[in-house]
This record gives structure tokens, C-alpha cells and sequence, in this order.
């Protein structure tokens, strides 16, 4: 049960079952929250306010898409890849502004908006998203869980064990693979020798799924499915977003040294944000007005999330023994 | 109270645990139908059912990882790594995330696993059956270890360690699963972490030992009694540590003697001796002696018995610490 | 490239190309020698003369089939469940027994048979043959390799990532996987979800092929396959051997809590060596004689081998510091 | 001479002696096409091409399990973990095979792998690329260990690991990649496992560090240099270790502090305090005091010098010994 044709939406004109003006608005809205978060954090970074940053532009298609098809129940499980995708659960921007300061602040509690911790290892979420689901359907609650991971993530034997798990368990969890089709400096044609990452699913005996990243409403589509079908009790789905990191890895990196600049540029051109732009002013849900009041509330977000962000005193020393145990053996302090 | 042998202990606290508190879990290799490779886990699935104790894939970071996730449906998994050397793949998700969850969340979520594993050697088995591995634990942040030696530990700190809020690892001496013997109270039983146990009083040298080389420090005190009073420090929770117990009867005898089965660098041994360095500098009376495994890969056991700390090492460690 | 059906061809008595009566009788020997060793070491356990012991019983026809398609140069690397194959390499017998006995004359140097040590933890030796096979390639050497796990270890990490190693590198190595559905006293059911092992081999981009692993021919067939492919610069093959464990995983463990008895009888009465024997008898080639004659020399080359290995005294306790390091660090002996 | 960086100095040994040895290859996660994300495997592509220097896929494991393969067909890999934390997924290859195989084959087959990462906190990076692991590896037997605190030490450390027919661990302490620069021998250059440096000479109290913490103990003894007169060892092996020279200070100035940035709970300081507990007690005129990190997860960078042991915290311990 694996398709390996690249599943679109926008392009094909197709229209979704269920989905209203509102919510192509809503997953409009958010994706403008993200590509705002990412921009002006990579200001921000520059301007030296936020530390090394892990950019996204150009995934919030795959985000934006696949939250929008998720419960308020559901778990999100993000690597650092998605490191803003908090936002769309209600967690301030100033918050997750705060981890890329290294600033305790930005560290949340899950249970408050069913998202997890930021996971910076690679793959080695999988499995806790595995476990959250397989342990909200032993505890009979209708949950699931999603984690979100990179192609690079595919090769390191955590994605391989959860997945494996996710099946044998018939768990509730959706495998979000973020193809940007780079691991830093590594292609994905040295990553893997597969025709498609969907394929990977054939292994683990789970339905996977390709579709184009790009294309919000396609990756909104496949997840949904997913999501009706592990709540049926139908278990894990591998889903495989295409795309292309059209820029650096994060802040540090300079991809000039591996990468092919007009590959990029062609990316950039064709870039999601746009793409789906140009559908909704297709459609006529999208005008010049409501584009405008949409992005200048999440400027407006933005701009009030660094200035709270900054305004939070630094944080006192003595955080370094808090929170490493429950009830801290008496000998921690020693050093 | 009945008489148990450790490995019944287990058994028994498990059962307790189980019944006592409906989410605590049981997951591993070979836990459920076969009732764990040493029985361990006997008769759990036949009374609680697949779904509180699970045989998993075989797959020690897929065991530990779910495990993260588990905890945060609001389960307590109690997770059996099937040997010590077979728990290695376990580290990753123990260091990387078991260790720093709690902390991750500022604090608001606990991870409340137990990790349970039968350790150590002498057991005439094949390689890698053999392993002593708690440095690897016990150096990792935001965890607790505890090692019994006897039955009545082996239930009382389980019991503790399944229901201490933090992730706990238990290393069950497997040498001694059979042969220790003793009375074993019967239903809710908890031996509190950070609790050290004078397994022996004494005068004149104190032993420090846990697992499977407190009977060894018995049998060479037992062999020197006539000449040296030996008192028996059984450390059985290294985190948190009971340095108060430790202190108080190094500053009593003045010499110490660490035994310790895992290999000799940066062992358990080395931070009791160096605790001793620092905080008991001025009651030393001589050397503090390590009687340990070699930095060698652990032997083919025709030849175990030669690396495996014996009477005789720990008898001839004392008898210098006593005569310096 | 995933052959799902499973391959025979006893049953099929089709004939192999290029494979004549003294090939057919090779690989009889070698059966016979391996369930030799198999049987008498049980026996051996039972006497206290070796230690705990993993039974091969009714996996000769897959260690037999494979090994003979391969040529000396190639490397092999067991598992504990194929402790005696390095026997079909001319390792003796009573080298096989020590290791058995816990004495250091029951390692061998690999480089002498191209037989790497025995793997006791499951799966980790995966990525030991993938870059032998990686690093003979890169040599410009033409060795293969060969590594044997059960269907268990497709659970592990370490065999995930030793597999797509191999396919992303092109090794020349074969992934041998004998399915006979338990692990321990986890069925198959409860290892994976995938409807065969077979299908992993897609994961990774890779050929895999599914035979009876009872059928000591389609074995040989497969692997020959696998190994000519390999030598022509084609890469890894996957191959699932289907069998079932008809005796205890080893000697300490007590199967009839956990295995359906019934379906053990029915397994042992089509045991792979019996069924062999019926096909060479049916073609000729095997008479009473000759039978008796082959499972003489076995019975003798263990008789000889327990004997050799009895008479070899007991180990120096020194040893204990031998060959930790090749230049020791000077305190290694404290303790 | 020329002056290098750190990190420089660690692509130099790469450089000499992937020239000086074709078994010799570089294998890791973006060592090839983009040299490292540290630049440390920078032109070792373009100059040895794509066999010497190899991107792998992303798998620690993987990494390090290949690398035994790849021995027996007669390489020597020189693997790379792209940071500390993220190596912990190679430990089960490291413990179970990498440390043990030549002990398997009877001695008769060598595993020459260096494994190399960069380490250590005060980077201010997000968590998880500030760990300082030492201990899992150098608690393993059939390992060796270095840690270089000094550009020529880093390349002449890198090339007798690499030269070495036994698996060695190189720490790189990544806080000094960019600001320790020093003088470094051109060409081959081979600074022998298993002998410490004297970094300064003193008389009064020793301090014991190795990798970053030599600069925090050096900037602490200037602070103290009008009171106190430190000798200030670098450990630079951790195996094999060099115990005469440390026992040599020790004997010397009878007062030790020893210094770690890892998590205190046997840390290699451990090690050290229990061999100067074992060896040098009739020596020592004062408790063995370690300045280290803590049994904590590591914090958020903004609070990171809080947990890094600091020059005030080394200046503190030495006068509290020097004074005790
Ligand atoms: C276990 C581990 N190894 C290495 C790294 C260093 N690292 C950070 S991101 C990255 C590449 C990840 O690529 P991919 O999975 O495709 O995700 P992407 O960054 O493209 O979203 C690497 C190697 C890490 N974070 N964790
Ligand atoms: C890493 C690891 N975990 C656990 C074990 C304990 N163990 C030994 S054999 C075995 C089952 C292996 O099953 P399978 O892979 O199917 O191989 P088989 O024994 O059936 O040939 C287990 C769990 C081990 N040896 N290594
Ligand atoms: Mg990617
Ligand atoms: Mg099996």
C-alpha cells in the first residue's frame, strides 16, 4: 500500500472534501506565522539576538499542512526542523524565540499544548512519538501522535526502531518525513538508496505515502487520511513530503561549498508560500487587503514576541541544579 | 515473611507493583509468554495481561525510546534489558533524552521509567553475558542506579525504583539470583534510595562493595575475622549516594578497601575513592585500596575466575590496608 | 526487485545449472557435518562437557546452501546460531567446542578462513560485513560477504543501519536472514508487521528474495544469485530464508511455555536434512553406502574434535591480560 | 614552524597522514563535500578523492560498525562523530566489538580506528552539542583515549591515534578550535599516547586537567601566581595514562585539584583522585578537591558558565587546599 506517485493538490486544481474558506484561511494564517517566525529570526540572528538558528523557510507547507489535519488531542513531536511549529498550538513566539537564545524560557511544558520538546538528535524522537501514541490507545484515549523528522533521519537505526514499533504496536502516529532532500552538505542520493523514501514503509508493513511538500494542501490531505485511519484503529502511516531546502541548514552552515545554487534559485522561485498565494487569489479567497492584515498580525506577533523575549530578565544561575530530578540525590551541587 | 531467593524477590516486587498501581507496565524481550529468560517476570502476563506486560521487538533503543513516550500517556514502564551487554544500544536514548526530559520540560513532566537488568559475571557464559556496566549509568545526568544485594533489597529497592518519580536503573547481581537466599517481606515493601547498607559492623577496615561482591567481602571478612574486624559497607544505591554511611565508617575504621566487578578505570570504585580523597582525607589511616575487574574485555569463562574479584584479592587488600 | 514467492527446488525438482553430482554430495557433507556438530554437541551439553549451547537443528540446509555458493576468498560473519559454519571452512571442530566451553583456544584468527568471530548480541555484526565488503570493493579485491542474523535482528537498529550502508555503498554483501519465526519466544507476529522479511529489501533499494529455507538447493540457488550479482558490481541482496525452529533456541531455554508443540512435530518430520537425503536418493545420487560412509566421517571428525578439545589443558589465568591491547597501557593490570 | 589553530592543526595531522598512509581514510557525516562542519576534513576530498574521505549516511552506528569491517579489508578509518552528544549511538559498537575484537581473534587481527570528535561545553549552542563523554569511552577496555589541549598536541595526538594499531578516542575541545593558536611542527609529527605535559611548572599545588580546562587552570594560576605556585599537569592521555608524572607532582607539592568539565560522578577526575588515594597518600598534605561540572543535564547556554568549571572556582579549590 504505497504510492509512490507524488500526490498534489494545487497544481491539479483539485478541491479537498470538507475543506471550507476557512480553512484554507486558517492553514493561510499559519503558514504565514511560520514564514514570518523564520525570516525574522534569521534577522534576528544576524542582529546577534538569537543564537544559531535552524532555518525553515520553504517547509511551511509540510507543517502548516500536516497540523492543520491534526486534533487539539494529537501530539506533535518536532525536531529542530520545526522548531516553530508550537506556534501553531498557541505557544508564544517569544517562547520558542527564547530556546534559540539559550534562555531557559524557551523550554514549555508538552502537556500544555501536546507538543513535545524540541528534539535536536537526530530520529531519536520517533520512537516517543511511537510510545505517546501506542500508550494513549493502550489507555483507550482516540490520540495520535506525529513526529517530524528529515530524509537524513531515515538511516539512523532510532527512526528504524520506532517505526517498527509504530507497526507491531498498530500505534496511532503518523511518520512525517521532511524530504528536503539534504542532510547539511549530504545529498539525499548518498543517504539512501531507495527509489523513494515512501518505500521504507513496504518494510515496516505500514501504508506510506508521497506527496509534494510544497504543496500545503496535498500534505494537509495525505495527513488527514492518516490521521482518520490511525484513529479507526488502522495504525501507522509513513508519509513522505518532497521538497528542497532552499536554504543554509541553519545560520552556521554555507552551503555554497555543496550545494547547486540554480537549483536553489529555482526552488526559491517556486517557493510554497507563493504557491499557495497564487491559488487562493485563483480561488478568490485571497486579496490584497486580507494578505496584508494577515502578515502584519504576525509581524505584529513577531515584534511582540522579541520585545517579551527580551524583556525577560536572564536567567538566574542557580537554574543549573533545578529540574534534573524530581527529588535531586543530596550530592548534585557538588562540583 | 518468606524465604526468596533474588530473582524471586523480583518477581515478587514486580507483581506487588503491578497490582498496586495501574500504570505501571512491564516491557521487554521475552517478558510476557516465556516469563523473561531468568523468570523474572513469570506469571505478570497470565495476570495482568498483554497490554501491562509486553514482549516487545527486539530492539533496546526502541524499548527505551517508547518508553519516553509512554510516560507521557501517563504510563510508569518498567523496562527489562534482556543482559547487561545487551542494553548498550539502550545509552542513546538514555543519556540523550531518558536523563534530561524532566528537565526539559522546566520541570512538569516525569519520566518515571525503571530500567531493570540482570548484571555482572562468573556465570560461565558465552561473551557478553558478563558485563558489569553501571559507570555508563551512573555517569549520566538525571539518572538514579541501584544495586541489590539480596532478596530483601533486590524487592524493597525495585519497589523504589518503580515508584521514585525519576528514571532509575536496577542492576540485579545474576551471579547470586539463585544463590542468595533470605527473608523476603511479603507484600508492599520499599527499601528508600540513597540508603547505604552496614551489611557488617566492624573495627578495624571497612569493606565498600554491592551486587554480587558483597558476599565476596563476606567470605574475606568471614576468612580474617581472627586478625581483622572488617565492617561491610553494601552501598546498593550509587545515586543517590549515601555518603554520610560511607564517611561515617571510613572515619571509624580509618581504612578502606572498594571492591568493585566492572573494570578498574573510572568505576564506581574511583568515585568512592575519590569522595574518601576529599572528605576523608584527615581519617585515613593508609592507602584507599580498589580490589576491581581489569580494563580488559571481560574473559572466556574457563578463565573468569581470574578476573572476577576473589576472597583472596579482597582478603589480601585488606590485610595491607590493615598492616599499613 | 522483491521475489515474494518463495523459491524451491526440491519440491520442484528442477534441476541447477551447473551444479554436478560432487556439488550435489559437497553440500550433503557439509549438512551432514553441521548436524553432526549440532547433535553431539547437544549431547556434549547434556554431559557438562561444553556450556550453554545455541541448537542448529533444521538450519543446516540454509548455512550448507548459502556457504557453498560462496568462494574462499569470501567472508563470512555468523551468529551465535551458526557457531559451527566456519567448519565448512576447515576451522577443526574442537575450535568450535572451545568456544563453546569458555576457552580461548575457541577463538580463531578470522583472516586464516575468512570466518569473522562468532556475534553474540543480535545484528551488530551487519555493518562489521557490510564494510569488509565496502573495503574489499574499494580495494579493487572481488571478496563478497556474507552476513547470517536471525529474522529478530531485522528489529535492531544496527541492522538497519548496516543495510543501508550497503546498499548506498554498492558493498558486495549478501544480508542472510534466517526466519525461523522466533525469537526467543517472540513470534514472528509480534517482530514486524510486514507481510515478509523479504520487503525490507525495498527500504533500502536493494534486490531481495524470499527461499525455503528447508531447501538446501533453493538456497544455494538464491545465494549464488546474490553472490554473482555482487562480484559484477550489482551490490547487496536481502535474502529471507523461511524456516521454523523445531528445537529450543538453546540449551537453557524451555520452549514448550511459549510454542505450539504441534506445528514443532510437523516441522521436524520435514526436517531439511531428511528431505535432502529423500532428493539425492530419488536422483541416485546418495545410496546406503555412501550414507553411512559420510555420517561415519562426521561422526569420527567430532569424535576427534571433543576428544582434541578435552585433551587441550586448561587455559593460563593469564590470559586474562592477553590481547586486551596490542601495546597494553602499563596499568592495565591493576585491580 | 607555522602557527595554527586548534583546529587547523587537527586537519594538518589529517592532511600528513592520509599522505603518509593510503589504508589511511576519513569517514563521516560531512567530512567530505563540506570538510567538516567544523572544517576540520576541509580538502581531504579535492586532495585524496572520494574513497579517502567519505560522507556516510547519517548513522553513528553505522559509522563505527562499517570502520570494524573496513579494518579487515585492511583500512584504517579515521570516523568522525559530528559532536560529542551525538555520538552516543556508536557506544554499543564501541563496547561491544570496537574495544573487544582484536581480544576475539586471538590477538591476531588489528582494529587501528580513531574515532574523533569534537567535545565540550561554553559553545553556546542549542543542547546536546555540549557534552563532554569521556568517561563512556575510557571506562572501556581495549580503548585508548586523548584529549589534546594545545594545537601541536592536537596534531601530534591525531597522528599516533591514527598510527596506532589500537582503537583510540580523540577528544577535540571545540571551545578552543578557534583560540588556542600555537606553533606546530610542519610535516610528520607524532606526540606519544601515554605521556602527560607539564604544562607549567610549580611547587605548591597541582591541578589535573586536560583538553579546555588547561586553559582555566592556566589563567587561574596567574590569578594566584603572587601566593600560590601551581604546576598545572595536562593529562592529554587518559589511557594509557601516565602515572608517574602525575604521581611525580603530586609528590611534589602533596596538594592536587584536579579539573573536569564533565558531570563530576566517575569523571575521569574520579580516576585520578582514586589513584592519588591509592598511591600517593603518604604524599599528600591535603584533600584531593575536583572542580567539575555537575550531575545535571547540561543547562541552556545563558547559564552555561555556571556549570563550566571557572577560574574562580579552580582559584578557590587551589586556595582552599593550598591553605588546608
Ligand atoms: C544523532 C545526530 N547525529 C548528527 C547530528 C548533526 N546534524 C544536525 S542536523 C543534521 C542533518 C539532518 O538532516 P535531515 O535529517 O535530512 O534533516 P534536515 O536538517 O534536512 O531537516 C546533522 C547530521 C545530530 N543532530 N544528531
Ligand atoms: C542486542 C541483543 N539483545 C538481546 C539479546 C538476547 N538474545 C539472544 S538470541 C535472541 C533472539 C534472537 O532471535 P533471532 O534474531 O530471530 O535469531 P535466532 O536466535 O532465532 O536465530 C535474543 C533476544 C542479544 N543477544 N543481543
Ligand atoms: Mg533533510
Ligand atoms: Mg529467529
Amino acid at each position: 500500500m504505497i504510492e509512490v506517485a507524488q500526490r498534489s493538490v494545487i497544481d491539479e486544481e483539485r478541491e479537498l472534501d470538507g475543506v471550507g474558506e476557512q480553512d484554507l484561511l486558517d492553514i493561510y494564517r499559519s503558514m504565514v506565522l511560520l514564514r514570518t517566525y523564520d525570516e525574522r529570526s534569521l534577522v534576528y540572528h544576524r542582529q546577534g539576538r538569537i543564537g544559531t538558528y535552524a532555518i525553515f523557510w520553504n517547509h511551511e507547507a509540510m507543517q502548516a499542512g500536516s497540523a492543520h489535519a491534526l486534533a487539539d488531542e494529537d501530539w506533535i513531536f518536532p525536531s529542530y526542523r520545526e522548531s516553530a511549529i508550537g506556534l501553531l498550538r498557541g505557544i508564544p513566539p517569544a517562547t520558542v524565540l527564547h530556546w534559540w537564545r539559550g534562555h531557559p524560557a524557551g523550554w514549555w511544558n508538552p502537556a500544555d499544548y501536546n507538543v513535545a520538546s524540541i528534539c535536536v538528535p537526530i530520529g531519536t524522537h520517533v520512537p516517543h512519538a511511537v510510545g505517546l501514541a501506542w500508550g494513549k490507545k493502550l489507555k483507550g484515549e482516540s490520540a495520535c501522535a506525529i513526529a517530524y523528522f528529515g530524509d537524513g533521519a531515515t538511516s539512523e537505526g532510532a527512526f528504524h526502531e520506532g517505526a517498527n514499533f509504530a507497526a507491531v504496536m498498530q500505534a496511532p502516529v503518523i511518520l512525517f518525513c521532511n524530504n528536503n532532500q539534504w542532510a547539511i552538505s549530504t545529498p539525499i542520493s548518498a543517504q539512501t538508496r531507495a527509489e523513494t523514501l515512501a518505500d521504507k514503509a513496504v518494510g515496516y508493513g505500514m501504508p506510506g505515502v508521497r506527496v509534494d511538500g510544497g504543496d500545503v494542501l496535498a500534505v494537509y490531505e495525505a495527513t488527514r487520511e492518516a490521521v482518520e485511519r490511525a484513529r479507526k484503529g488502522g495504525g501507522p502511516t509513513f508519509i513522505e513530503a518532497l521538497s528542497y531546502r532552499a536554504a543554509p541548514h541553519a545560520t552556521a552552515d554555507d552551503p555554497r561549498v555543496y550545494i547547486d545554487i540554480a537549483r536553489v534559485e529555482a526552488e526559491k522561485k517556486n517557493e510554497c508560500l507563493g504557491r499557495y498565494e497564487r491559488y487562493l487569489r485563483k480561488l478568490g479567497v485571497l486579496g490584497d487587503d486580507l494578505e496584508a492584515d494577515i502578515k502584519a498580525e504576525a509581524a505584529e506577533a513577531m515584534r511582540a514576541g522579541i520585545a517579551a523575549a527580551e524583556a525577560e530578565p536572564d536567567p538566574d544561575p542557580e537554574l543549573v541544579f533545578e529540574n534534573a530530578y524530581v527529588h535531586p540525590p543530596p550530592n548534585m551541587r557538588d562540583g | 515473611m518468606a524465604e526468596k531467593l533474588l530473582v524471586e524477590a523480583v518477581n515478587d516486587a514486580l507483581h506487588v507493583e503491578l497490582a498496586r498501581d495501574d500504570s505501571v507496565m512491564v516491557m521487554g524481550e521475552d517478558v510476557g509468554r516465556a516469563g523473561g529468560v531468568f523468570r523474572a517476570t513469570a506469571g505478570l502476563v497470565e495476570r495482568f495481561g498483554e497490554n501491562r506486560c509486553v514482549d516487545t521487538p527486539l530492539a533496546e533503543a526502541g524499548i527505551l525510546g517508547t518508553a519516553v513516550g509512554l510516560c507521557m500517556a501517563g504510563w510508569k514502564p518498567v523496562c527489562e534489558m534482556q543482559y547487561d551487554a545487551f542494553s548498550y544500544p539502550c545509552l542513546d536514548q538514555l543519556i540523550t533524552h531518558v536523563g534530561r526530559y524532566h528537565w526539559r520540560t522546566g520541570g512538569k513532566m516525569e519520566f518515571p521509567i525503571t530500567v531493570r537488568m540482570p548484571y555482572g559475571g562468573g556465570v560461565r557464559a558465552p561473551e557478553l553475558h558478563d558485563d558489569s556496566p553501571e559507570t555508563y549509568y551512573v555517569h549520566t545526568p538525571g539518572i538514579k542506579v541501584a544495586i541489590p544485594s539480596t532478596p530483601a533489597d533486590a524487592k524493597g529497592l525495585l519497589a523504589a525504583a518503580i515508584r521514585d518519580p525519576d528514571p532509575v536503573v536496577v542492576f540485579e547481581p545474576k551471579l547470586i539470583y539463585r544463590t542468595e537466599r533470605g527473608e523476603v517481606p511479603e507484600g508492599d515493601y520499599v527499601v528508600p534510595l540513597g540508603k547505604a547498607r552496614i551489611a557488617r559492623e566492624g573495627t578495624d577496615v571497612t569493606l565498600v562493595a554491592y551486587g554480587a561482591m558483597v558476599p565476596v567481602c563476606e567470605r574475606a571478612a568471614d576468612e580474617l575475622a581472627d586478625d581483622v574486624s572488617c565492617e561491610i559497607v553494601d552501598i546498593r544505591s550509587l545515586r543517590p549516594l549515601d555518603e554520610e554511611s560511607l564517611l561515617a565508617s571510613a572515619s571509624k575504621t580509618g581504612r578502606v578497601v572498594i571492591v568493585q566487578e566492572a573494570p578498574r578505570t573510572v568505576g564506581f570504585g574511583a568515585e568512592i575513592a575519590a569522595i574518601l580523597a576529599e572528605k576523608a582525607i584527615l581519617d585515613l589511616r593508609g592507602p584507599v585500596l580498589r580490589v576491581t575487574g581489569y580494563d580488559v574485555p571481560y574473559p572466556y569463562w574457563k578463565i573468569e575466575d581470574a578476573y572476577m574479584p576473589s576472597v583472596e584479592r579482597v582478603a589480601a587488600a585488606v590485610e595491607r590496608v590493615a598492616r599499613f
